[in-house]
């Protein structure tokens, strides 16, 4: 990770069906979880179900986030199922 | 102290740390929870937790200092599991020891349920030779929110 | 089951009795109770704990019958000391085993509320050479009022 | 204790007051545990305090009762202060 990137992870059922465990991507001005989602679901195919029916949760930097959630180079973001432990 | 491991834990031993922890101790709840054949499928063998390093200890931490702001909480005590684990295993261990049974009590059921609506875990059953992930379940969300 | 007993009890061996139980136990919740430096006078240095025999095991199977009416309970145990005990020193232990947590909570604590206002158990505190009697708390009458 | 007795205990900080553990007395007819308690009462010194300022529980066939509930031959009657165990 470089000083001008955002690490993106997934978890659980969304790590199985994007086949990823997390990506580097450049960041952006003015990213928001919201913009970041969009970007990754107009790759198409399974990651258009990041903005499906199924609810999908955030997290920036291990912190539950928003979808107006700042993000910004350096952040870690992830993506992941309603959590189901305990 | 919180333990996030593959491996089984020993709840007596848990229990006496508790006890011991200062002669204000009136108090000590626990709760285990443990694998069980009825899942969202019926015939369930087993169970894979997968986990958020980190970030499911960052969570359960806020809980732990949650829980001593409403309550008198002398000590809490959370393990949790991850990774494959068979029909009647131990998955979860919540305990606290207070000065009074009613905190005790409060304390480690809110710690239990708000962990299981926040903590990033995520459970797969396992039957025969299929796989699926569990759904988060309504009831649970519903006791979480009772807290607030 | 229910035991009155002058000998200590060990948490851990309770706890692995109740959690083998069956396969449809998904959830633990136990109770103990210490002796505390706490009571109507500091100080105190141990308790002498007398109790009616016969009478207080009857009434403790009607409350672990009132609770396996009202909510899930696979099994349920209850440990109660007698005689004279020091400080730190355990005296009561309650454990139930459930399906579901919220029904091994409620239970375990419903049960503990109700023994303290209606067992037949009288505490007398030690605080060096002199004793007294407990009185009886109305946070405990309250507690126990607001299961009904 | 014969048929025509009722055994009266006691527990606790009355026992040690009224220095008796359990008492034999005859059983009259149309009794309750209100006039048992007058009865032991009317004993007076420390006996009056079962009519005191104290709260008396009542225990009869080793079950709570009422004043109000009758008691004969062959019961087992228990006199006791709240309880604090636990």
């Amino acid at each position: 990770m470089t000083d001008q990137n955002l690490t993106v992870r997934f978890f659980a059922r969304l790590r199985e069906e994007l086949d990823t465990d997390s990506l580097e991507l450049p960041a952006m001005p003015g990213q928001t979880v919201e913009t970041l989602l969009s970007q990754l679901a107009a790759r198409g195919g399974r990651w258009a179900q990041l903005q499906g029916d199924q609810p999908v949760m955030v997290a920036v930097n291990q912190a539950m986030a928003k979808p107006s959630t700042p993000v910004k180079a350096g952040d870690e973001v992830a993506f992941f199922p309603p959590v189901t432990g305990g | 102290m919180i333990s996030i491991q593959t491996e089984d834990f020993d709840v007596g031993a848990e229990y006496e740390a508790l006890r011991g922890s200062g002669s204000g101790t009136g108090a000590v709840a626990t709760f285990a929870g443990l694998v069980r054949d009825s899942g969202d499928l019926s015939g369930v063998t087993g169970l894979f937790l997968e986990h958020y390093p980190g970030m499911t200890e960052q969570v359960i931490q806020g809980l732990i200092e949650s829980a001593s702001q409403r309550w008198d909480v002398r000590q809490a005590r959370v393990i949790h599991r991850v990774g494959r684990l068979a029909l009647s295993d131990q998955i979860v261990f919540v305990g606290v020891c207070s000065a009074h049974r009613g905190d005790a009590f409060a304390a480690c059921e809110f710690i239990m349920d708000a962990l299981k609506t926040s903590a990033p875990f995520w459970k797969k059953e396992i039957t025969g030779d299929t796989e699926h992930w569990v759904e988060q379940k309504e009831s649970d969300l519903d006791r979480s929110q009772a807290w607030e």
